[in-house]
């Protein structure tokens, strides 16, 4: 992922050029953090009425803490645009709780709100927020087939499940065991990604599932579940980890000394997978860019506010194949 | 004379207001009050608003439907886990029979979950009263049966259906009033009447009070106990039509972690958890409290961390002053 | 006794509010060591209040306690403790899942040197300590739960003995004993005042109090009334005393004799119950009859009234009412056919705790006075109870007040009133008049004799023999769950009854 | 003649057989046994082989551990909901030390590992037993200001500290034995003694069968209560040492929905929800039954959905059979 946007690049350096020089900060010359790009920059224009926009995320794990990071770069950025950008915390992934976020950041007159798709049971109040003319920006995961959401960021989950099927399969020669361990049999996501997976894996005559259990995101729960695997599979060749807590996982197959062993394909390098792709535990890691994700909506949301055209209907992420040859060089900042 | 009568006076005013203060749940209520001017004061665009205060409302509609079920079976000395498995088993099956089967009548579907619902109720209060087991244990297995059939009826992913009339349940509004508002409102008002009014309802305090006390008295102990979980599996299921209508599917992930927050309505409302006392009214103000909290948080745009910390904080303090108080008082 | 009494302990002005309540108002006496001396007074008086004073329960709100010629302020019982004071509560103080040695050595359990509980050591004492009380059957390895109200009663004795304190009290320790176990009691008491212990008394039973004390205190309404020697008082003067104003003589009734040709009302056959704590009980019972129904400790007597009225499971045996066999299941059943019962244990299976007066006493009236869709009709029931209230002169502030702030006789009294709402032919009553005091007795036994005479049939269990003896047409005695004997009204004699109700050594 | 001896003979072996099984915990144990024999026979090679029985054991380990201070509470008449956050705050506390400040000693890690613990029980068992607020309450608030305070020092991603001896205590064995496993033992032993054998062990019984009956005989009840709080921190904290050293990192995740788990290894090992009774032997039978399952579904391959409806059965069934028994009894 290191193109950024060009178009809205050029644009916003000649509104730059038309706005009040010193006020604010070109997009141009805004600096990321160390090893992120910039998907999309702002324009070079500070509001006149002052836009608010919401960045929803639950914040308390590892991957909303990424988002998370995105969202108050973009809150900086704005910041001398005359936008304020709240970024608000859900507590947790359930539908029902996101529902009535949502339904609270309506109530608080938004003019965008930028929102993680949990499940197809948003529709209903991501529906209502566009009908009152709100900006409804989806990162990650889409809020519900036919909802009228305008614009969605990420990487595709199935797409991403079957990247992780295929790096298991190059990675033990399309034979032997295989075990996953998944968040929860009860989240889109997470299902998307188990059964992207499993379509690749069981097309191979030579690998064998030998087991798929829940870790509820924990990584003790992960360690758990791969100990009891490698107990219970002596010639276990791979474990895929769907959703949060591979170090766990990672940790667990140290422990029992299967370093290199035994490949642990997992998703998202964030500090807690890095050191494990450091030391070779974690074989694969796929990336969905999270800061971006926090990131994107929030400015695209801002240019569309601002008079741009809206962004395309769906933008795609590539998928970020992290392994211990290359980790060091795309995420620097982990190390 | 003119002195005692001033004094006695007093006395009596004084009276009124410990007697008011003494009941947790008027303490909470008075919590609430604060609250709400506050945010009246610190967010007056957007917070007094028609659209806001029945969407806090409506968020803790299902909260008060399920708490005050929730508080009768913790007044019969018992506690149930398994609601929010409940509600997604009863939402799952609905939603399936609804998209499986073309033109099933929306009647059917809507017997179906309330149905599930009071067999779940059924199940958990038989177990309790006539096996005898605990109810803690009863209900957290079924909490975990009623999750895994979810899982199985759902195959793990959120069940869309066609919308009929049953999704006016959950997301329409009547003029402003959000029908699960409306919903809440007269189930409240049954449930109340119920509790206060009705034999069944005395026999339920009594039975919290002292079981065996009550079998002498002829009360059917066992039938009642049953009756309030069935209850409790009918509010649920109810509270699944809501979420099925709001969401326009089934998910089984509905209602998880819900039983935390409804026990903690009932008992922030003045429900004992040994049983034998507590109002509903009680129960809806600790729900609202609840519910208000969250939206506070939103409008506020306090950090997810922070939110946490402000939650457990109100709750402690909200329950704290008159426990304090009535602790002081008994020695 | 010397005539120079050497105080232990001295009250002085001692005065307690509670919210509302003023429990004692300026209280002084004295007590010696090796002197029994009595408390005596109504529900209410303040009895318990001065004895939870004194042991460190309640700090007094003015007011000094002396105790060995030093000022004491007690915070917590545990100091008193230490300091020589024992007391037996009113209300028991055991834990029911735990076994009577841990309950007797509860917080100071012998130790061996790892400092860990010596538990053989612990054993061996509770033995000792309960034999001491001529009780043998008591396992100290038992589960206190699984002990009857008596045996419970002795083990809470146990407890206080095994403190080897200067100063015992004893609030109501023969409640629920039988008289063989007073009598054990009173031998203890004596053997403790020779040991120079002093001891402090509270009984409703009067003639009891006469008998074992050196000095009789009074109080009434939390005042100090009179402190005399026992030999100044007798029961007449103290009940004037107690209740401030001259007092007429106990109950009189006419009794009835019942033969073999007239019908009973109920007639048992062969009775059975599922624990075995009930065998082969067949009697009768007639209409304006009351029977009394006593024997000694876990005889079964409770079990039998319980299990008559479908509480505890009936296993064989058969029910006639009026002549007609009834199935009685479940309470439910009973109450259909007129029967009402008030169960031994107030506080356990009797009342409503947490509910006000009104609710525990429209219970079981209530279950039939339903509206449409079960609603009750809170006017008429609320007329209903009032009138109760009046006719049996329960004090109360009012109908709302909970029921937990009523004293033991009114308490009493809102049960007899659930039951007689519900106009019953046949009244089970299982120790009516357990620790509530001579007025309210008085009048209680005045209520039964009223229902008696308006035809309803009455069986009451009593360990109290001159309650059994002055109220019962016909007495019945239970032994081992088995009727050993009855005796009608004429033929009855305290002699008489005691030796059905003792073991009899050779069969 | 000779028949009646026969029959007293049978009865006192009756008797005996009688006792063993009216204890729940004892009826638990036997359907472990069955469970593990079962498997054994099904999974010959894996099951019963020394690797896969420690994995077993030290998966159960934290929940040993944990059940047995939760025991104690909940014998007290308490509950304990903020175990999970006890467990987080101290060990992203302990790692913020161990990563921020450079050659901090590992034993001052330790400490403040421990003595968080200790303090979050203060506070839970001060504002139970001083302020007379109910445990359900307390810990409620404690379990979300816990973990909010977690994630404000963890950041809310996990704390990776350099590997010092600290990290033994999770990941290492000493022969086939997993440290973690050798920590549980001593800690079940000294709790054992101390629940059993002690002066403290026994009044914690006394309070939770009748607080007041405690009071009046002379028991510090206050005192008494916030011990055990404390040590239930104390307890929760070890968890968090035994964790942080495993994953060699501390986590605001680590431990949350614990204390649904504990509390039903406690429940179902006898442990009465309304206080007084129950053993921490039945205790650790009830831990050992919940991580066995665990372990069987993966050894089984049973699949996900089937999972938690035979965790529920399974839970439920364990404690009927005992239940069943003794209610047809007291009837
Ligand atoms: N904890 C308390 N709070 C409020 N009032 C109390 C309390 N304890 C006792 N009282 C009141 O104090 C008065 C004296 O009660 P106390 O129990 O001392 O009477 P008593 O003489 O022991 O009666 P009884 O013979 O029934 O045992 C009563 O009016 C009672 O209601
Ligand atoms: N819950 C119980 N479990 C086991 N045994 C019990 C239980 N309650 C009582 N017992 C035993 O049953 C026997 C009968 O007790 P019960 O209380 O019925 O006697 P009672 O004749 O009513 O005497 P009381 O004068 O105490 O009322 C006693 O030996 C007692 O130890
Ligand atoms: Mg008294
Ligand atoms: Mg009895």
């Amino acid at each position: 992922g290191s193109g950024v946007a060009s178009s809205s690049d050029q644009g916003s350096k000649e509104t730059a050029k038309t706005s009040k020089s010193g006020e604010l900060t070109p997009g141009a010359e805004l600096v990321p953090p160390a090893g992120k790009e910039l998907r999309r920059l702002p324009i070079d224009e500070a509001s006149d009425k002052g836009i608010k926009i919401a960045a929803l995320m639950v914040q308390n794990n590892p991957f909303g803490k990424a988002v998370l990071n995105g969202q108050e770069y973009a809150k900086e950025v704005l910041a001398d645009r005359n936008v304020k950008v709240d970024t608000i915390s859900v507590d947790s992934f359930d539908a029902q709780s996101w529902t009535s976020t949502l339904e609270n950041c309506i109530a608080s007159q938004y003019d965008a709100i930028c929102f993680y798709g949990v499940s197809e049971a948003l529709t209903d109040v991501v529906n209502k927020a566009v009908d009152q003319k709100i900006l409804m920006y989806a990162f990650n995961t889409e809020p519900g087939l036919d909802s009228k959401r305008q614009a969605w960021f990420g990487l595709d989950d199935e797409a991403a499940g079957i990247e992780a099927g295929k790096q298991i399969v190059e990675l033990i020669d399309g034979k032997g065991d295989v075990g996953i361990i998944t968040g929860s049999f009860s989240v889109i996501g997470h299902e998307l990604r188990r059964n992207g997976a499993k379509s690749v894996l069981e097309k191979e005559s030579g690998i064998n599932i030998v087991s798929e259990v829940e870790n509820n995101d924990k990584s003790e729960e992960a360690y758990n579940a791969t100990t009891n695997m490698i107990t219970a599979n002596p010639d276990l060749k791979a474990i895929y980890v769907t959703a949060g807590g591979p170090s766990g996982a990672a940790k667990a197959i140290e422990d029992a000394g299967k370093t290199g062993e035994i490949k642990l394909i997992c998703h998202d390098v964030l500090e807690e997978t890095a050191p494990y792709l450091e030391s070779k535990t974690i074989s694969v890691c796929i990336d969905q860019d999270p800061f971006n994700q926090g990131y994107e909506p929030v400015i695209a949301a801002f240019n569309t506010l601002m008079g741009e055209p809206a962004p395309e209907d769906i933008n795609y992420y590539d998928a970020i194949v992290a392994t211990p040859d290359n980790v060091k060089e795309l995420f620097p900042e982990l190390f | 004379m003119k002195e005692e009568t001033t004094e006695n006076g007093t006395q009596k005013g004084e009276g009124t207001l410990k007697k008011f203060f003494s009941r947790q749940e008027n303490v909470v209520a008075i919590v609430l009050v604060l609250l709400c001017i506050m945010m009246s004061i610190v967010r007056t665009e957007t917070f007094l608003t028609t659209a806001n205060v029945f969407n806090v409302l409506r968020q803790s509609s299902l909260y008060i439907i399920l708490a005050m079920g929730m508080a009768l079976i913790i007044i019969t000395g018992g506690i149930d886990l398994s609601i929010g498995s409940i509600i997604a088993v009863s939402a799952c099956l609905g939603a399936y029979l609804a998209q499986r089967i073309n033109n099933v009548p929306v009647i059917i579907v809507l017997c179906v979950v309330l149905l599930t619902g009071c067999l779940c109720g059924l199940i958990n209060g038989g177990l309790v009263a006539l096996a005898g087991i605990p109810p803690f244990i009863v209900t957290l297995g079924m909490l975990s049966v009623g999750k895994g059939v979810a899982l199985l009826v759902s195959n793990g992913a959120p069940i869309r259906y066609e919308k009929t009339w049953l999704s006016v349940f959950g997301g329409n509004y009547i003029g402003p009033v959000p029908i699960s508002v409306l919903v809440m409102a007269v189930i409240s008002v049954i449930m109340i009447v119920f509790a206060n009014c009705t034999i069944t309802g005395r026999n339920i305090y009594a039975i919290g009070n002292s079981e065996r006390a009550a079998k002498l008295s002829g009360i059917a102990v066992e039938r009642t106990v049953i009756l309030v979980y069935v209850l409790m599996g009918l509010l649920a299921s109810i509270c699944g039509i809501l979420l099925m209508g709001q969401m326009n599917s089934a998910d089984p992930t509905f209602g998880s972690g819900y039983e935390m927050d409804t026990i903690a309505a009932a008992v922030i409302g003045g429900v004992s958890m040994s049983g034998g006392e507590g109002r509903l009214s009680g129960t809806i103000v600790g729900a609202l409290l609840m519910s208000l909290l969250r939206n506070m948080f939103v409008l506020l745009a306090i950090s997810g961390y922070w939110q946490t910390i402000i939650l457990g904080c109100v709750i402690v303090l909200s329950v704290a002053i008159d426990c304090i108080g009535k602790k002081r008082k008994s020695r | 006794m010397s005539s120079e009494r050497k105080i232990i302990c001295k009250f002085d002005h001692v005065t307690k509010k509670f919210p509302g309540v003023t429990a004692l108002d300026r209280v002084s006496f004295e007590i010696a060591i090796g002197e029994v001396h009595a408390i005596v007074g109504e529900n209410g008086a303040g009895k318990s209040t001065l004895m939870n004073v004194l042991s460190g329960v309640y700090p007094p709100t003015e007011g000094d306690v002396y105790f060995q010629d030093q000022k004491v302020s007690f915070q917590s019982p545990h100091m008193a403790q230490k300091m020589g004071i024992a007391m037996i509560h009113q209300e028991l103080s055991l834990a029911p899942h735990m076994t009577v040695a841990e309950n007797v050595f509860i917080n100071r359990m012998p130790k061996k040197t790892s400092s860990l509980i010596d538990k053989g050591k612990m054993a061996e004492q509770c033995k000792k300590y309960l034999n001491d009380l001529g009780v043998y059957h008591i396992e100290p390895n038992t589960i206190v739960k699984n002990l009857s109200t008596s045996e419970q009663q002795l083990v809470e004795i146990a407890k206080a003995m095994s403190l080897n304190a200067k100063l015992v009290i004893m609030d109501e320790p023969t409640s629920s004993l039988t008289p063989t176990e007073v009598e054990f009691l009173i031998h203890i008491i004596e053997k403790l005042r020779s040991q120079e212990v002093a001891i402090l008394y509270i009984s409703h039973k009067l003639e009891e109090v006469l008998r074992i004390s050196d000095y009789i205190t009074v109080m009434r309404d939390g005042r100090h009334i009179k402190t005399a020697l026992k030999e100044e008082l007798d029961e007449h003067k103290m009940i004037s005393l107690m209740v401030g104003r001259n007092f007429e003589k106990a109950v009189e009734r006419e009794f009835k004799s019942y033969n073999k040709s007239e019908f009973p009302i109920l007639s048992v056959r062969h009775i059975y119950d599922y624990t075995g704590k009930v065998k082969d009980v067949s009697f009768d019972l007639y209409k304006g009859e009351i029977l009394g129904l006593t024997g000694l400790v876990g005889a079964g007597r409770t079990e039998l009234l319980q299990c008559i009225f479908g509480a505890n499971k009936m296993k064989s045996g058969e029910i006639y009412i009026e002549g007609k066999r009834v199935q009685i299941k479940e309470c439910q059943d009973a109450i259909a056919n007129g029967i009402a019962l008030i169960p031994e244990g107030r506080k356990t299976q009797g009342l409503f705790l947490k509910m006000t007066v009104e609710e525990n006493m429209l219970m079981v009236y209530q279950q039939q006075q339903t509206g449409s869709l079960g609603m009750l009709k809170k006017k008429a029931l609320r007329g209903a109870a009032g009138g109760q209230r009046e006719r049996l002169a329960i004090k109360t502030p009012s109908l709302e007040q909970k029921i937990i702030n009523l004293s033991g006789g009114n308490q009493q009294k809102v049960i007899l009133a659930r039951w007689l709402l519900n106009k019953p032919k046949i009244l089970f009553m299982d120790e009516p008049t357990n620790g509530i005091d001579v007025g309210a007795k008085k009048e209680i036994y005045k209520i039964i004799i009223e229902l008696a005479a308006s035809g309803v049939s009455v069986i009451m269990v009593s360990s109290e023999m001159t309650e059994v003896l002055s109220l019962s047409d016909r007495i019945m005695v239970m032994h081992d769950g088995m009727i050993r004997g009855k005796i009608s009204h004429k033929e009855a004699t305290q002699e008489k009854i005691m030796e059905f109700t003792l073991d009899k050594l050779e069969k």
